[in-house]
């Protein structure tokens, strides 16, 4: 396997100079730079998706790379989404780290083979000698206004499958550091984009240290001292608008945003709910068999003593993704968590 | 006639109506000549008129989506022939699957043109009944609706044993150039040949799908691929109405009559944006659209028609009439959709039989939504912020 | 929509008489007599799979009902499952009710696109107007010694999307009258065969009458006051061989058959946990976003005060199904729910 | 020559080599023929001696799948020319995406036998590390690999960008009859042709999948598949190992020289079970076997040599010898293998890097295998029980 070292040298130095210095971005601003610095980086790194080229992406998170790197790193891929995957696996085990785009939350599901029986398995399967950068772009969520299959959260479907990260961020920053550390990962990382907060801006530090970080450890965003609020990607907002809701009304909630999804940094979770004794998990995606089970479970077994209410969820109903016109009924809007935090205090 | 594919090739085309609006007679296609020779002045003052209103619907919509009446809007534009032409060519029983810019098939069809705009609006996920027209509503996964007609086409076959008289009912399926590299198609072009099945893959090259061109699909020319898996299968020009309605009459036929699956590949090309959303100025070049102008489908059969006595002013002005109506029956009608179902419609027609998690969640939202003061109504409008799909 | 008697009335009087009485069957062979009655009954009801013809299917659960049925309503398919279930759909929409086989747990993979965008949604979708009378049977679960793709347990992944209901029966009575009830239901069932009880026996009542309970309420296989085990599938077995050890320690665990995962009964397990204030979930899926954690949030939910421990859950581990050679360590055995029950037992 | 596909129609099929084993010299074969007679004496003496010894593998693990130290085989008896004579034509630095039944090709590329059974075994996914022959593991979902390939083909092309320079590496996939029908299968075709990437699409047309017969997969010659998509695509005997080696050399060249990829289908026979949980008697008949037998690869290439010299029974005893020593070889290490890894070698390698839910149920796994009495140790033997997989 080729180093880090050994691949960031072959790199020449005719390259311009990475964009510095902190700069307020917006989300798909800031993924597109942070792909920019790891295609910089190093270029075994490519991109490979439908319409990421000329169009730049329906979202134009690819906007201007192709222009810059070629379309031997910027490919449109035929539309299949299964050979989008399965060919960047081949790549991968050629040496080089594919960042795949699928369009669309909902067009995931042709590429679900690949990723679940041989993305996922393909280190294990080879007992460690193959590994498997790559790195699978996913807009997702809901709120936009979409027609069927472009307001989906299927993260779960992923988690439960061993061998793949999943993370989404919720802020430029974030989203900036994450998905090159995503692309630095030798495993999968299925990267959830919240696409409603696309155009939302935030400062992004572009010389932010790229480790591992956000691939494993939750963040505390706010603090607070009697309900702790459990998110992530688009769900972090509705989190950190209920937290103010909440200090008007006098009650102080931690907000902690997740960022991994697998895994799951359960200390940071128990830790805040030892001291604030309530947990409240937000997600868009359905509830049964979601992400929030999973946190309840954990949470549950390892604070059984502090907890003063069982582990409340938020989040979507057990029905397909409704019509644009009953989402915003549908997504956990922050009166939805303010009642979830009523019944929590009831107990 | 001769097409090509982005590469210089000449590939081997059905044409029996030239760009100018001449009928063309080439050696060895007298059986498809025959056929559109058997439409009336009638039939081809039908096909006209359905393909502007077509192109109407397409307006009006295109201007319900700029006035945030819509979330999205897929135009047909110039590829009127290729829908109208062989939706001609069906019968009633005959059973349709979409993609999701027949507006073309759909209006031949006889579906109503609000309801046809439900899913746009983002008041639907569907928005007909399907076995009322015998039509399927649209399927956004690109490709997979391929299987279903298959399939569909496979019970067809197997009413058709001693219990059931055959119906003569054949089956169609329309999907695009970029939905060819999709597996499910591949895998629905090996069922229906294994099968024998009674239907007709209707693929409408445009030669884009959103902004890549077919060269990112195929190095060759998609026809073939139908052939390979064992159908009939043949290229026609898209934008020769009479072509399209003869070659796949030809191929219904062959369903009707036992005789399996077939394949044709329309030629035409997509002469707007993708959707609303799109900018095709980012990947393409007004060069390519200004040739494709010259070859508009709507044009050609006009100038037929004209020539052949079945078009003179009063009868545009019929049509425009008609469309006037149209646009205002859309403009109305769109509007009206908010009046809809309530949000806990959501839970309606999950499941067929009650489920205890969807009850469960019904209950509580009923309660919360009549406790709480109701949460603001949701504004497509406001919504629709940036971002193509 | 054909109803149910108009379907029967087209079922000519020359077939044989259905089986009945109680016999002892393995669960295979209880299967197998489903589907024969299920085909005799309705004529609509047809199959479609890999190898289910002449061969019998790779566990002979087809066995002979090709020669009965003849190949238009037993079809030996192409090999693409996507196709099965693709064509499935179609099928259904022209009245038929198809039953698909899937060859192993891990090739449902390839299908799962059509079951999740389009199978569970396309009622929805039309509002009602189309139903989708689709069973897919799945050979599922390990302990057979099988290669890789051939133990896994992929239910959660199902029952995380709306629109589909989940089952799997864990004795041969269970599953001859719930292949009934699943391919009598209107909604598409994904019915999970417990691979490794296909070689038990039980008495199978072929008169038994076809309701659709099966595929919405759990069974109490065992009465008990101080635990309660939840399970299904293969692992009903071992909660059972589990509250047999448990007596022998003079403790009595109550044993709830879930059989369906979605829905999942709710109120039957809560009944229990109220009255033994303590619950162990078991199954082979990774515990890791599998159904213990929506069942552990749901029932802490509910019986918060009752409960005198968490919900402890005892299943797979968060990788790859392991080698036949070290599958016995990875499935939850009667040693390791004993652990959780212990565990349950000292808090 | 021509062969059939379960239908009377005569199929284009490049034979050098007839079942009687006498050169062929049909007319537009010269430059096949050219190609296999450059082979040495030693070379198909080589061939021959591979041919047999991957029977013997066959013979050796089917016993030991009999004595239940193996979960399941899948023997590739019948195939051995369509896998020795690809394999003959490969270099050291092409990389091969097998499926699961190519023993004979992995023996060619040197791997270990008893490392080609440890997934046999059941205490191995894989069994060998892909970087060490260029030779990835067994897939077993069906035509997964067939794109793992492409996308290696498109590395390879990558890498022969200035940076680099190009090594002359192709790709070869060998996938099934059955996993033509696999929506992966044609994508991996459709990527490859768009790509022009170095790949080679080897079918083995055993005309069996499990119990189903090539029929159910398709209604034309497999090969054609490969054309429609925009590739070279040739039909070879499978059983002649002359024609396949200079199909497959010839195909590996075009890769090499950056004209892209080819698709050949070797037709021939799975001659037994198709694994050693199958029974073939239940779906075909034993004429057909019979006719196949008589069609054995082995025997061909035998009257040849010994027509042509290259055989004679010193030779025949060496490779018996040779064979007596694998059998040794795997009767010894495949029941070595139980001393591999520790149970909890379960957790290792499911992440490149730590992951806090796999760390936590390891250490709760160990913390639990070291507290209470070991559980009783697996055995194969005992859980093999029935159900063919
Ligand atoms: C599985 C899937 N992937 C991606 C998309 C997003 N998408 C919608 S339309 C489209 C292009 C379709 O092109 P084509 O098949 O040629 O049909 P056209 O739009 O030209 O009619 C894409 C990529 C989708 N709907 N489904
Ligand atoms: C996706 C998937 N579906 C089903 C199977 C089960 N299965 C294993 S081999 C096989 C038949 C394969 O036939 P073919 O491709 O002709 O290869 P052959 O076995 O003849 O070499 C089947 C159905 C599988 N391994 N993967
Ligand atoms: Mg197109
Ligand atoms: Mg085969």
């Amino acid at each position: 396997m080729t180093t880090m070292a050994e691949r960031t040298q072959t790199t020449s130095g005719g390259a311009p100079e990475p964009a510095s210095g902190t700069q307020t971005l917006t989300m798909g601003k800031a993924i597109n730079e942070g792909l920019r610095a790891a295609m910089r980086r190093d270029d075994k790194v490519m991109l490979m998706g439908e319409d990421i080229g000329p169009l730049g992406g329906v979202f134009r998170v690819t906007d201007g790379l192709q222009a810059e790197f070629g379309e031997r790193r910027v490919v449109d891929t035929p539309l299949a989404e299964s050979g989008i995957v399965g060919t960047a696996i081949g790549l991968a085990m050629r040496g080089y780290r594919p960042v795949c785009e699928i369009q669309f939350d909902g067009f995931v599901f042709p590429a679900f083979n690949q990723i679940t029986t041989q993305l996922a398995k393909i280190h294990n399967r080879t007992r460690g000698a193959v590994q498997m950068p790559v790195v699978i772009r996913i807009p997702y969520g809901g709120g936009i206004g979409g027609v069927e299959h472009h307001g989906e959260s299927p993260e779960a479907l992923f988690a439960h499958t061993a061998g793949l990260r999943v993370v989404s961020p919720s802020t430029p920053q974030d989203a900036y550091t994450m998905i090159q550390e995503a692309i630095a990962s030798p495993d999968p990382v299925i990267y959830f984009e919240p696409k409603s907060r696309y155009w939302g801006k935030g400062p992004v530090d572009l010389g932010a240290p790229v480790g591992t970080d956000t691939l494993n450890a939750a963040q505390v965003v706010r603090q607070g001292t009697d309900v702790t609020l459990v998110a992530y990607g688009p769900s972090t907002v509705t989190a950190l608008k209920t937290a103010d809701a909440l200090a008007e009304e006098g009650r102080s909630a931690e907000v902690i945003d997740l960022r991994a999804i697998s895994p799951i940094d359960t200390a940071a979770v128990v830790a805040s709910v030892r001291k604030t004794g309530r947990c409240v998990v937000i997600h868009e995606a359905p509830v049964f068999f979601g992400a929030g089970a999973e946190i309840a479970a954990r949470v549950t077994e390892e604070c059984f003593y502090a907890l003063e209410a069982p582990v409340l969820r938020v989040g979507g109903f057990h029905t397909p993704y409704p019509v644009a016109k009953h989402e915003h009924e549908y997504l956990p809007s922050v009166d939805r968590v303010l009642d979830a935090v009523d019944r929590a205090f009831a107990h | 006639m001769t097409t090509t594919n982005g590469s210089n090739e000449a590939i081997p085309t059905l044409q029996l109506l030239d760009p100018r609006g001449s009928r063309v007679t080439t050696r060895g296609t007298k059986g498809y000549r025959d056929r559109a020779a058997a439409l009336t002045t009638e039939d081809l003052r039908g096909m006209y008129r359905d393909m502007v209103l077509t192109r109407r619907f397409d307006d009006e919509a295109t201007s319900l989506q700029r006035q945030g009446e819509l979330a999205l809007f897929a135009p047909a534009r110039g590829q009127e022939a290729a829908q109208v032409g062989s939706a001609y060519a069906l019968r009633t029983q005959d059973y349709v699957f979409p993609s999701y810019r027949e507006h073309g098939v759909l209006h031949v069809r006889g579906l109503d043109p609000v309801d046809r705009l439900r899913f746009f609006r983002g008041s639907d996920h569907g928005g007909w009944n399907p076995t009322q027209h015998n039509t399927a509503v649209y399927t956004i996964v690109i490709g997979a609706h391929a299987l279903h007609a298959v399939g569909y086409a496979m019970g067809v076959q197997r009413d058709a044993t001693p219990h059931d008289k055959h119906d003569g009912t054949a089956v169609i399926t329309y999907f695009g150039d970029g939905a060819t590299s999709q597996g499910d198609v591949n895998e629905a072009m090996v069922y229906a040949a294994v099968n024998e099945a009674p239907v007709v893959f209707f693929l409408q090259n445009n030669q884009w799908a959103i902004s890549e061109p077919t060269t990112r699909q195929t190095r060759t020319p998609l026809y073939r691929r139908g052939e390979a898996f064992g159908m009939p299968s043949l290229r026609v020009d898209g934008n020769d109405v009479l072509a399209v309605y003869a070659a796949t009459q030809e191929a219904l036929e062959r369903a009707r009559n036992g005789e399996g699956p077939s394949f044709i590949e329309a030629f035409t090309y997509r002469m707007g944006a993708h959707t609303t959303s799109d900018d095709p100025t980012r990947y393409r070049t007004s060069d390519q659209e200004e040739e494709w102008r010259r070859r508009d489908p709507i044009d050609r059969l006009g100038t037929l028609l004209r020539a052949e006595g079945g078009l003179d002013d009063d009868f545009e002005a019929e049509i425009k009439a008609a469309g006037d109506e149209l646009g205002a029956k859309l403009r109305t009608g769109v509007r009206a959709l908010d009046g809809g179902p309530a949000v806990s419609s959501t839970f309606d027609d999950v499941y067929a039989t009650p489920h205890g998690v969807v009850a469960a969640e019904r209950a509580w939202y009923e309660a919360y939504d009549a406790g709480d003061p109701p949460a603001p109504q949701y504004a497509i409008a406001e919504s629709a912020q940036g971002g193509a799909r």
